[in-house]
């Protein structure tokens, strides 16, 4: 197979805009010397070809999105139906989408290519399942770490080689890829109705384990353990006023160590309370700047319905009391909870127009385009499918300043959106949308048009309407094959699921079963998911970390 | 805090394996660490196991646990009200102090408050009572499902379609409305034309007039035994049972999913397969949905 | 289908005291109530469970009933034995010709049928609705 | 005034959704366009005039003659004309109507008026439940309109509703007002129980004597000025609301205080 003829964004390869063919030879990028004939051929003169997105950070399947799922049966109704085909089943977008429906519609703006980021071990058999019925697009996962008592145990006897085990063996239980941690300490004591704000105060329940050493040591556990995507850190202290300072102490905890910041937006923030609130993004991005050991991705807020997800907890039963709204609240035994609250943000709104600008701040103030990644931490932000509104908002300033009109007047002076005038350029959004994202999650054949990688490529036709272009491709191709033709879904292949399996000490179940038994409602045995759970399961070695 | 639900005959080992005599890293003497606060129209054996036990006049959970929500928040009420369902102010004040000065409150509500009169409101009810709580402390609500894998159902159902029962693919996507969608009233009303039941047995349970219309209409019934349903079918399929002869997944009622691991080699095929037949056999025949002419998509306005 | 478990700490074979070698699964799930316990030890014969230990009274009765043996016809069309191949022609023939069919139930099933009967429905244009609803 | 009449010709065998029978969506159509217009006989696309026959063309009254009980969507979202109903009604008649009038010589099904933002919906006969209100898991029942049911009415009349009036001249079953957030609701015939669980605000007007929530408080007879506008818009209508002090007064109670709420509960004693 063939595409010829398009201007090439391949940022892994340096390739900015140059035309060029491409040829795939059983679903990978070939070189043409290898005899690559045959097949279709896709003329792309005066299209544009980018490698297939990549999203870092998104909640599409597990307990927590299905429960959302249930709450929102009002948003069912007015959202996108997929009608059932002889070839494809029926689902529902909107703010939650069904599985299938997840599938379409990221395949539908050209992403190929989703890391589901918070997997309760426990759950981590209903999440494969659910992963499993998303077509179309890869998938890997992050297991949550950072609440799971028997580790914080271990962490605060000071039993670090044992901990490192533990982390190992719950990653390859739960057949994930990477480690998430959320609001470290903060929702194990969220279990009493406690929260973990300061980096350097006791969790609740612990005598001297600090939420800055869970993160520390967590952090180095990872590098040690070689995982391919660094420690998934979701810090303490989120959608606060005033939770800058705990950002920045955690990024100082993490000095020496790889790591990658989800969702900064919610972490950037100045002033003391609600309406006192403000950006503070420049003196993170300041910071972030110069301290290369760390990748994050944006978490940027758009204007409309949505429902947030997280396992932050206690975030979220703060959220439902401001809201007055629907909230779910789930308990994950001893290793995490979630929380799930409909939102709607509005531009009239102090608190979320300075969110809205936040986000933006953010993808404009970090300099490497290779270190902050296209997000909305869906569906916290806004849902996935409005990426190319965020596209459009960074290569046109104008449009930006004609957003701010919207803004309620008190956000004057709260935000630094206003005087940053830098455009993206195609290429730093591809590196944003694919390359980066491929790169920090470790995932080499990902967001790369070169030669043994996966053939994920969309190809857009060039138009003024940025929303439009992103939003609609002219073709996208997963593995060499043709999924999205001129805004029809022509094929629902399965994905992979990439997995990871880190070493750990043989004798790590011996000393684990016991503890275990003590406070699981379920059997050491069944706990694992077995690998045949696991759809075309891709394996990933461990790196070495320096 | 159990409501409605009679753990120690329906749901035998709750109480040990879950909920009461667990010893635990913060609660290490177990049972004596717990309060257990019972709520029923009668005294059933699980009323032994309860330190309190409450009990409500038949109907009037909702105005209780209504109560309940004005108590925590401070609202008094007339004595005369409160006796109505069938307890005291005293009662109730004392319940609402403990469920205040408990650590971490739990409540789990059976099908005597879910299937009673004012059913998915009593639930709604309880849910809000327990969301309301957490101004105070930690408190969680969970309902205790019936048989098996009831769970699974809800769950997959969920993120295959969006909704947990009462769907209607009658446009080509998933619709949901409870009423109108749900089986006993499409029964009862005789809306359907056909019907495929399968893991349960309708035949035994429901009202007589869907049990008249089931045994109406081509009815298909896929079950391990033959059951009142498999007599009034037009079509009786015999399946391995499920965990004991057949393998696969099933869901607790807190929606962890579990492997099942089945002891025996059954004669009869699992019904999983015998689905997956009928599916494939249906899919060779012309499909019913005129080809380029989509159904009209009905969203809210 | 039954595969004994590789893993040192379960499974292990015994004698019924019949004769038979006695299958032993540990860990085994109960799906009779909501509860799925996980932690039952299933003695069984070819043909029969003999014990379910760590079982509740409703568990063990559930365990116990059920057997291998051919109790019932494969499959009944209007009341007389068919096979299953005629049984499933016919289902699918009744339900792809009506205009409102109704899948229903799925309590005492696997979540692999029930993801079937997910399937059926969307295929049929159909209803589709569980215990839960009643 | 052309009148577009639809006689029933075939009964459905089961539901028939049929949202094109509107007055918006006749109003510019010819006979032959009315006639092919789609309806959904359980998941098969079939015509108007499987169904129907149909006489008249480009208007936007409608009358339809025999029993439609099984017909659901009439008039849904409907913005002008009449829809007049000979004979019995299915479900979700009128939902979303934002203007227009429906009348029903007959009993009809449950969701009528379901989030209609304006318009007028009189049922002769006796309704189902769920009248007026939102659909599960919306925020917001009827904006604004009116709904008369001269018969009885089911569970959930007005449910979260917040603008407009209801008025049912039968009883009705339990949860009348749930959550009513403003709006009118007036039950000339009574109710049986939780009528105003949980209502933040809006009025419920009862005639008979109803069995009230526990959490509503009590704040003795009166006879409030806005009673008197009340019963004279209701009076246009042909309602008969009692106002003068000499033949009763109103017992007013508050609630739901569970929520805490400000809704009124006025139940007339003669």
């Amino acid at each position: 197979m063939k595409i010829t003829g398009g201007k090439v964004y391949d940022p892994a390869n340096g390739i900015n805009g140059e035309v060029r063919d491409l040829h795939i030879v059983d679903g990978k990028f070939a070189d043409n010397a290898n005899g690559a004939t045959g097949g279709r051929e896709i003329d792309a003169t005066g299209m544009i070809v980018f490698p297939g997105g990549v999203d870092v950070h998104t909640h599409v399947a597990g307990g927590s999105i299905n429960f959302a799922r249930a709450m929102t049966p009002e948003d069912h109704r007015r959202t996108q139906a997929f009608i059932r085909t002889q070839s494809r089943r029926s689902g529902l977008g909107g703010m939650a989408p069904t599985t299938f429906a997840t599938g379409y519609l990221y395949a539908g703006m050209g992403f190929t290519t989703v890391n589901e980021a918070a997997v309760p071990a426990l759950s981590a058999r209903h999440t494969h399942e659910e992963l499993s019925d998303i077509p179309i697009v890869d998938k890997s996962s992050c297991v949550l770490m950072a609440n799971n008592e028997i580790m914080l145990d271990l962490m605060e006897r000071g039993e670090y080689d044992r901990a490192r085990d533990i982390v190992a063996w719950y990653v390859w239980a739960a057949k994930s890829y990477g480690v998430k941690a959320v609001n470290p300490g903060g929702v194990a004591a969220w279990k009493y109705g406690h929260d973990a704000k300061g980096m350097s105060t006791a969790i609740p329940g612990y005598n001297k384990l600090t939420p800055g050493d869970v993160v520390t040591q967590l952090a180095r556990i990872i590098d040690d353990l070689g995982l391919p995507h660094p420690i998934h850190l979701h810090c303490n202290n989120l959608g606060a006023p005033g939770n800058v300072a705990t950002t920045l102490e955690t990024m100082k905890h993490l000095e020496g160590s790889r790591a990658h910041i989800a969702h900064m937006q919610y972490h950037a923030y100045g002033g003391d309370d609600w309406s006192t609130m403000r950006s503070e993004s420049a003196q993170l991005a300041d910071y972030f700047n110069a301290h290369p050991n760390m990748t994050t991705d944006a978490g940027a807020v758009l204007f409309g319905d949505t429902v947030t997800i997280t396992a932050d907890g206690p975030w979220q039963h703060l959220l439902y009391k401001l809201t007055g709204r629907k909230w779910g609240n789930l308990d994950v035994e001893n290793e995490t909870g979630c929380g799930i609250v409909p939102y709607t943000y509005k531009p009239s709104n102090l608190v979320n127009a300075v969110q809205w600008a936040v986000g933006l701040e953010l993808l404009l103030l970090i300099n490497d385009p290779w270190r902050v990644f296209l997000s909305t931490d869906h569906p916290n932000g806004a849902c996935f499918w409005r990426y190319p509104e965020i596209i459009h908002l960074l290569m046109s300033n104008d449009f930006r300043q004609a957003c701010m009109k919207k803004l309620t007047p008190a956000i004057k002076g709260k935000i630094t959106l206003p005087e940053i005038t830098r455009e993206y350029t195609l290429y730093e959004i591809a590196t944003i949308m694919s390359a980066g994202p491929a790169r920090a999650l470790g995932l080499r054949q990902k967001g790369n048009l070169g030669v043994g990688c996966d053939a994920d490529v969309v190809i857009y036709e060039e138009d003024k309407d940025i929303e439009r272009m992103f939003g609609h491709p002219r073709y996208v191709l997963k593995g060499g094959q043709v999924v999205i033709e001129e805004g029809d879904i022509r094929e629902t292949p399965e994905g992979r699921e990439f997995i990871t399996r880190p070493s750990y000490n043989p004798d790590t179940e011996a000393f684990l079963k016991p503890i275990f038994e003590d406070c699981y409602t379920m059997s050491f045995e069944n706990y694992p998911v077995e690998m045949e759970r696991i759809e075309h399961p891709t394996m990933m070695d461990c790196v070495d970390v320096d | 805090m159990y409501w409605g639900g009679n753990p120690a005959e329906c749901h035998p080992r709750h109480f040990t394996k879950y909920t009461l005599m667990q010893k635990s890293k913060f609660l290490p003497r177990g049972r004596k660490d717990r309060t257990m606060a019972l709520v029923d129209i009668r005294a059933t054996k699980s009323a032994k196991a309860a330190d309190i036990f409450l009990q409500v006049r038949p109907g009037k959970d909702f105005e209780m646990i209504t109560i309940l929500r004005a108590m925590v928040k401070g609202e008094s009420i007339p004595e005369s009200q409160i006796a109505e369902t069938g307890l005291s102010l005293e009662t109730l004040e004392d319940l609402v102090a403990r469920m205040k000065a408990a650590k971490f409150g739990a409540i789990f509500f059976g099908m005597g408050l879910s299937m009673t009169r004012g059913k998915h409101m009593n639930s709604a009810a309880l849910l809000t009572l327990a969301a309301e709580m957490n101004a105070f402390t930690k408190f969680v609500a969970m309902p205790m499902r019936g048989h098996g894998n009831v769970t699974g159902a809800d769950v997959i159902m969920r993120w295959q379609t969006g909704y947990p029962f009462g769907i209607s693919f009658n446009r080509g996507y998933p619709r949901y409305n409870p009423g109108e969608f749900s089986t006993v009233d499409v029964l009862v009303r005789g809306d359907c034309d056909a019907a495929f039941i399968i893991g349960a047995d309708p035949g035994a349970t429901m009202p007589q007039p869907a049990i008249d219309h089931l045994a109406a209409i081509p009815t298909i019934c896929l079950d391990p035994h033959v059951t009142h349903t498999s007599k009034l079918a037009k079509v009786h399929i015999t399946t391995a049972p499920a965990g004991i002869a057949a393998p696969g997944t099933g869901y607790r009622m807190d929606e962890i999913p579990l492997p099942l691991k089945p002891a025996l080699n059954s004669p009869y095929p699992s019904d999983e397969e015998v689905v997956r037949r009928i599916n494939q056999a249906i899919a060779k025949m012309p499909d019913w949905m005129p080809e380029g002419e989509p159904p009209m998509v009905l969203s809210q306005v | 289908m039954i595969k004994e478990s590789s893993s040192p700490n379960s499974g292990s074979s015994g004698n019924s005291g019949n004769g038979t070698e006695l299958k032993i699964v540990k860990n085994a799930t109960c799906t009779f109530c909501g509860c799925v316990c996980d932690d039952i030890e299933l003695h069984a014969d070819d043909v029969r469970i003999h014990k379910a230990v760590k079982a509740c009274v409703l568990g063990k009765a559930w365990f116990l009933n059920h057997t291998a043996e051919r109790k019932y016809p494969d499959a009944l069309i209007d009341g007389k034995e068919a096979t299953v191949d005629e049984a499933i022609e016919a289902a699918a023939y009744h339900l792809y010709k009506a205009d409102m069919p109704l899948v229903y139930g799925m309590s005492n099933t696997t979540c692999e049928a029930q993801k079937e009967c997910v399937a059926l429905a969307d295929q049929l244009g159909g209803l589709l609705d569980s215990h839960t609803s009643l | 005034m052309s009148v577009i009449h639809l006689v029933v010709k075939e009964q459905p065998s089961v539901p028939l959704e049929a949202e094109c029978i509107s007055p918006d969506s006749f109003a510019e159509l010819s006979n032959d366009e009315i006639r092919a217009l789609r309806v959904y006989h359980g998941k098969r696309q079939c015509r108007v005039d499987d169904f129907f026959d149909v006489d008249g063309e480009k208007s936007d009254h409608i009358q339809i003659h025999g029993d439609v009980g099984r017909v659901r969507w009439l008039g849904r979202a409907m913005t002008r004309g009449t829809l007049q109903i000979y004979g019995d009604v299915g479900m979700h008649l009128g939902a979303y109507m934002k203007n227009g009038r429906i009348e029903v010589h007959g009993n009809a099904g449950d969701w009528i008026g379901a989030e209609m933002k304006n318009g007028f919906v009189h049922i002769h006969g006796d309704a189902g439940g769920q009248i007026g209100a939102a659909y599960r898991g919306s925020l917001r029942g009827m904006k604004n309109g009116t709904i008369i049911v001269d018969g009885t009415a089911g569970i959930e009349v007005g449910m979260r509703m917040r603008r407009g009036t209801i008025v049912v001249g039968g009883k009705v079953r339990d949860f009348a007002g749930l959550q009513m957030k403003g709006g009118t609701l007036v039950l000339l015939g009574g109710a049986e129980i939780r009528t105003g669980a949980w209502m933040t605000r809006g009025t419920i007007i009862s005639l008979k004597p109803i069995q009230l929530m526990p959490t509503f408080r009590t704040s003795g007879p009166m006879n409030p000025m806005f009673m008197n506008v009340y019963a004279r818009q209701l009076g246009k209508l042909g309602i008969d609301l009692p106002f003068d002090r000499r033949s009763g007064s109103y017992i007013r109670h508050c609630g739901d205080m569970s929520i805490p709420g400000k809704g009124e509960l006025f139940v007339w004693q003669s």
